[in-house]
């Protein structure tokens, strides 16, 4: 990894992706802080496509941009009187200093430890291998895994729907008609 | 000079230090799950450059330990909101710091 | 010089060769940086050399079309045959002051007119114009398909929400659910085709296609109807067009916008569509290939045929459908696509093992498959209009007439009890 | 520190004004609807925006110059406005309408109210969501009916073609083979119209059970025309209290069967054919003679009131006209249907989502300028 394309492609991702991890930490706005994080998913896809990882990088798009940050902006959506702005608690300073020890002990350790051997090429065809070991090696975190999404799918639906008489209520609140005749959900 | 695992695993660490400082600190309790996501990209990104330049007994085992995490960052986020919609509903708020019934 | 212009680079069939030369050109003076850019540089301007001019062709054939839909003529003053009418939009659109609005977010404003226009640039990197004519065969072509285009998403939200207008965030909060919701069904489709065809790259599909002889519409006409429906949300149009419905919340997410912001996101709503039908081509029409007739025609123009074709069905869908409600819309995707899609990627599962493992005789077994997905197809369709009471074909009931007896309640009472209403 | 009680938490009602400039509400008329999420809690009515106070404004002129504004009231339909004022001046003043005159007014009446109702039930179809076709069929027709109006009277929408005592002109004798020619071609156009949205899918699916009225609400809430059919009511003014030649033609009345939005589409579409029917019979019964009775210019009917009603496209439309023995009316009131049909849109609506209350809103067909006046 020394040619021109590369340093050109990794010095902007990495400007890209810790200007925006820098500006969730800065701005005062939610929905602000969340199109940084957004803008923060996609400069670390970059990087997985310049380590040669497509598959991951497109399920990262895929993941993070398409489901959760979705998912995190109707949570924003549906918290219509909380509070919006992105202020700091007052683990500020804590933090702060906290965030200057681990960075500094990370890049301590990754810059003293001898990694061993370095690859020069990437592995090819990642999709079909990481498919092949996924029903292969990993056949039972794999289902663990499918087991754990499901469960936290039911989870999050049994925590975030009402109470059936919570509803009743609700709709006895709102209109003197029923509603049943309205047909389906909306 | 060459960019090389190092690189990336600066970089790692720089996103997981804004990350945890995102979690630890801020207020709102969407800000703080994002910040998890933060960290956990870091994470990812760590794995995907070792994957990357480190020769492995099995091919892109580390791939799959992200393919792993990913599947866990969907599941832990959608309880997380969840949970946020459910403080919010009762306390109207998802201020971190207003939400401590069990702190005494 | 005279043996670059002998070379094969000017074959119509295959416009890739005037790439590959020029990059071979650069490369063997030039640093490897400079033809690997000159290559990028060289897909870049292709794509937008299409899309550019072809979009101003498709406003000019769609509002031609549907005005023959409608029983009028459709543009026809500026230019020959109105063809001109696209640009005398653009002029005046340009023209047009850019109004935002107080209230709005002044910097997330800005954006997503701009943001909309990426990933309807990006998806067609991998989008196959012929046996070489693709910019980047990406061994995950699929699911970056997908990736790419959930991400317009992001972008209509962020429209709807800076504006900081309830219609605009009403379409916001609506595109976003249905987009959801129609995207699970498009994946799966998508699966079943990657299942049958066992290959994510999206010009092995078409090979796959080539290979057996076959266009996966007539294989999988459930999954075909899936993606159309589901492209047909995610475009945004009639019949499910809830976005912007105009005759509810005026334009949705881009009731704020004026001037060329508007005028991007419609650009984009026609590039969108414009893409969709060439992957709707691609993926269950063949793509590129014709039963050999791609050897002597240029591979591009059948796939530029196939796309007007499903782009006509689009146009067709919008001048003839009233729109869905919400409920009706999530309804139709959570109880039929949904379901229906998880049973074709068992039974593509189950095909592709056949065809593998068992080495079924393709000749035999693949009519036979289409004829046992078309049986299913129906089945299923035919069981979802019986349980929702959809799909009524009795005529609903018409008005009766009342003859001579006039009068209030009781005359009223009186017609509804009558036996058959008399008419 | 105490614990705190959770509150109960409602989903916030959002207050969204569809209008005054809104593509649906066929004109500038404001409706503040309180949304929760998608479904409608309450709907306010704000009317005014189209006011121009005609009803002062007819004190100060004389009775035939009032005509004009009965065409700006309802503009879709210019004749029928007409025709109700002049109806009631006669009344006040008793004049006798020549035959001729009354078979005309008849004439063009119905081919009013054919105009009319292609644009309610095209418009309606478009509140439903579809992308101005079915307006587009519908217009077809429409053309050709302004065109007669056109050739007779000069004007299109604002005909001013009734005069009190009858109408203003003869039409030229090329309305004739024109009429017969529309006449001929309405049943396939009809049949058209009905392959294209009666059994349409979507159409059926939006409408149906959509903005129910029962009989009992229609006739409580004194709606009238479509609304009231719809509703199951049999009454037409035309049947119920014949005005000019009504008693002598044969049509019937078509009533819907639930009072739903697409009873009242399914009613105006027959209420087109019914009146293709009458035209039919006008333009082979149609007598000689007079089309105009001899009226002094400045009427001064004696002093007296006088109501007059007629079954207009959108219901029982009236006018109300008090002489003190001058030239000008003393009082001049309009019982406009729209107005009065628009007030059971809440009763239709709340409870239901948005989009249904839309359609709803296009089903009830109302006209801004008759409804501000």
């Amino acid at each position: 990894m020394d040619g021109v394309g590369h340093h050109l492609a990794f010095w902007s991702l990495a400007v890209i992706t810790v200007g925006a991890a820098l500006g969730i930490l800065v701005s005062r706005n939610l929905i602000h802080a969340m199109v940084m994080l957004i803008l923060s998913f996609i400069g670390v896809a970059g990087l997985y496509l310049l380590l040669s990882a497509e598959f991951i990088a497109v399920v990262q798009i895929l993941v993070y941009v398409g489901a959760i940050s979705v998912l995190m902006l109707f949570a924003i959506l549906l918290t219509p009187r909380a509070a919006r702005d992105n202020a700091e608690t007052a683990m500020r300073y804590p933090g702060l200093i906290l965030m200057g020890l681990v960075i500094a002990a990370t890049v301590f350790v990754a810059l003293e430890t001898d990694w061993g051997a370095v690859r020069e090429e990437p592995v090819a065809e990642s999709a079909r291998i990481i498919g092949q070991s996924l029903i292969n090696e990993f056949v039972l975190p794999f289902e663990i895994a499918a087991v754990l999404l499901t469960a936290a799918l039911v989870g999050a639906v049994a925590l975030a729907r009402r109470d059936d008489e919570d509803i009743d209520a609700h709709e006895q609140s709102l209109t003197l008609e029923g509603r049943e005749d309205s047909g389906g959900s909306s | 000079m060459t960019i090389g695992l190092e690189h990336f695993l600066v970089l790692g660490a720089l996103l997981f230090g804004v990350g945890l400082y995102v979690a630890l600190a801020k207020r709102n309790a969407i800000g703080v799950l994002m910040g998890v996501e933060l960290m956990l990209n870091a994470v990812n990104l760590t794995l995907v450059a070792f994957g990357r330049f480190v020769e492995s007994e099995v091919a892109l085992s580390t791939s799959v330990f992200v393919v792993f995490i990913i599947a866990v960052a969907a599941a832990e986020i959608a309880v997380g909101l969840a949970l946020a919609m459910v403080v919010y509903r009762n306390r109207d708020t998802i201020n971190v710091d207003r939400v401590n019934l069990l702190k005494w | 010089m005279s043996a670059w212009l002998l070379a094969a680079w000017y074959d119509l069939r295959d416009l890739s060769g005037i790439s590959r030369e020029i990059t071979e050109w650069v490369a063997s003076w030039g640093p490897e940086w400079l033809a690997s850019a000159v290559s990028g540089a060289i897909g870049a301007i292709g794509i937008l050399a299409v899309i550019g001019p072809t979009l101003m062709i498709l406003i000019w054939t769609e509002r031609k079309v549907i005005a023959r839909l409608q029983v009028r003529y459709g543009p026809n003053r500026v230019g020959p045959r109105g063809l001109l009418q696209p640009v005398a939009d653009a002029v005046k659109l340009i023209l047009k002051e850019e109004l935002v609005p107080r209230a709005a977010d002044k910097w997330l404003f800005f954006l997503p007119p701009v943001l909309v226009f990426i990933p309807a640039l990006l998806v067609w990197g991998v989008l196959p114009f012929g046996p070489h004519m693709q910019v980047a065969d990406l061994n995950v072509g699929v699911l970056f398909l997908l990736a790419v285009s959930g991400t317009n998403v992001l972008a209509v939200f962020i429209a709807g929400w800076a504006s900081n207008n309830k219609y605009a965030l009403f379409g916001a909060m609506r595109v976003i659910a249905m987009t959801i919701s129609y995207e699970i069904a498009m994946v799966l489709a998508l699966l079943t085709v990657v299942f049958l065809t066992g290959t994510m790259s999206i010009n092995g599909i078409v090979l796959w296609q080539q290979q057996e002889d076959l266009i996966l519409i007539v294989l999988l006409p459930m999954t075909a109807l899936t993606f159309l429906l589901g492209a047909t949300a995610e475009l945004n149009r009639t019949p499910m067009d809830i976005a912007e419905a105009e005759s509810e919340i005026v334009a949705g997410y881009h009731t704020e916008y004026s001037g060329m912001r508007f005028g991007l996101f419609y650009a984009v709503e026609l590039a969108n569509t414009l893409v969709m039908s060439a992957f709707m081509a691609t993926f269950f029409l063949g793509g590129w290939w014709l039963w050999g007739l791609d050897a002597w025609v240029p591979s591009w123009i059948i796939l530029l045929v196939k796309t007007s074709l499903v782009y006509f069905v689009f146009i067709w869908l919008r001048g003839t459908l009233p729109r869905l409600r919400i409920d009706q819309l999530m309804t139709f995707c959570w109880k039929l696509l949904v379901p229906a899609g998880l049973l074709f990627v068992a039974i593509a599962a189950v095909e592709r093992t056949l065809l593998l493992e068992y080495a079924w005789d393709r000749t035999i077994a693949l009519p036979v498959m289409a004829v046992i997905n078309a049986a299913v197809t129906v089945a299923v369709i035919g069981a979802y209009a019986r349980v929702t009471g959809a799909g009524a074909h009795r005529a609903p009931a018409g008005p009766r007439m009342a003859r001579g007896r006039l009068g209030g309640l009781r005359a009223a009472r009186q017609l509804a009890q009558a036996p058959s209403g008399s008419d | 520190m105490a614990i705190e009680t959770p509150k109960r938490v409602h989903s916030e009602p959002v207050v969204v004004n569809i209008g005054p400039q809104h593509p649906s509400t066929h004109g500038v008329f404001r409706l503040k609807a309180t949304l929760d999420g998608e479904i409608v809690q309450d709907v306010d009515m704000l009317i005014g925006y189209l006011h121009r106070s005609m009803e002062k404004l007819a004190e100060e002129r004389t009775f035939t110059q009032n005509i004009p504004f009965t065409d700006r009231i309802d503009y879709l339909a210019a004749m029928s406005n007409n025709l109700s004022y002049c109806l009631a001046v006669e009344k006040l003043a008793g004049i006798e309408v020549p035959l001729r005159g009354q078979w005309l007014r008849v004439l063009f009446a119905e081919l009013q109210r054919i105009a009319s109702h292609a644009m309610a039930n095209g418009t309606f179809v478009n509140d439903c969501g579809a992308w101005q076709t079915p307006l587009m069929y519908m217009f077809r027709e429409r053309e050709k009916i302004l065109d007669l109006f056109e050739m007779t009277c000069g004007a299109r929408l604002t005909t001013n073609y009734m005069r009190i005592g009858g109408v203003a002109f003869d039409p030229p004798l090329e309305l004739w083979p024109a009429l017969c020619s529309l006449l001929d071609e309405m049943p396939d156009r009809l049949e058209e119209y009905a392959a294209l949205t009666v059994d349409n899918e979507i159409v059926l699916a939006r409408s149906k059970g959509v903005g129910v009225v029962s009989a009992e609400a229609a006739l409580n809430a004194s709606l009238s025309g479509p609304l009231l059919r719809g509703s199951g009511v049999p009454w037409d003014l035309r049947k119920a209290d014949p005005y000019c030649v009504y008693d002598q033609l044969d049509f019937d009345i078509p009533v819907g069967r639930d009072g739903d939005c697409y009873d009242r589409f399914r009613v105006r579409l027959e209420e087109v054919r019914q009146s293709v029917r009458i035209l039919n019979q006008v333009v082979e019964r149609i007598p000689g003679g007079p089309w105009q009775a001899e009226v002094p210019l400045h009427l001064r009917p004696a002093a007296g009131e006088a109501y007059a009603r007629i079954e207009s496209p959108r219901g029982e439309l009236g006018f109300y006209v008090v002489s003190d023995g001058g030239p000008t009316p003393w009082r001049f009131h309009c019982r406009a249907p729209s107005l009065i049909n628009l007030s059971a849109l809440k009763e239709m609506t709340v409870g239901r989502s948005l989009a249904d209350a839309i359609v709803t809103l296009g089903s009830i067909d109302i006209v801004v300028g008759e409804i501000d006046r």
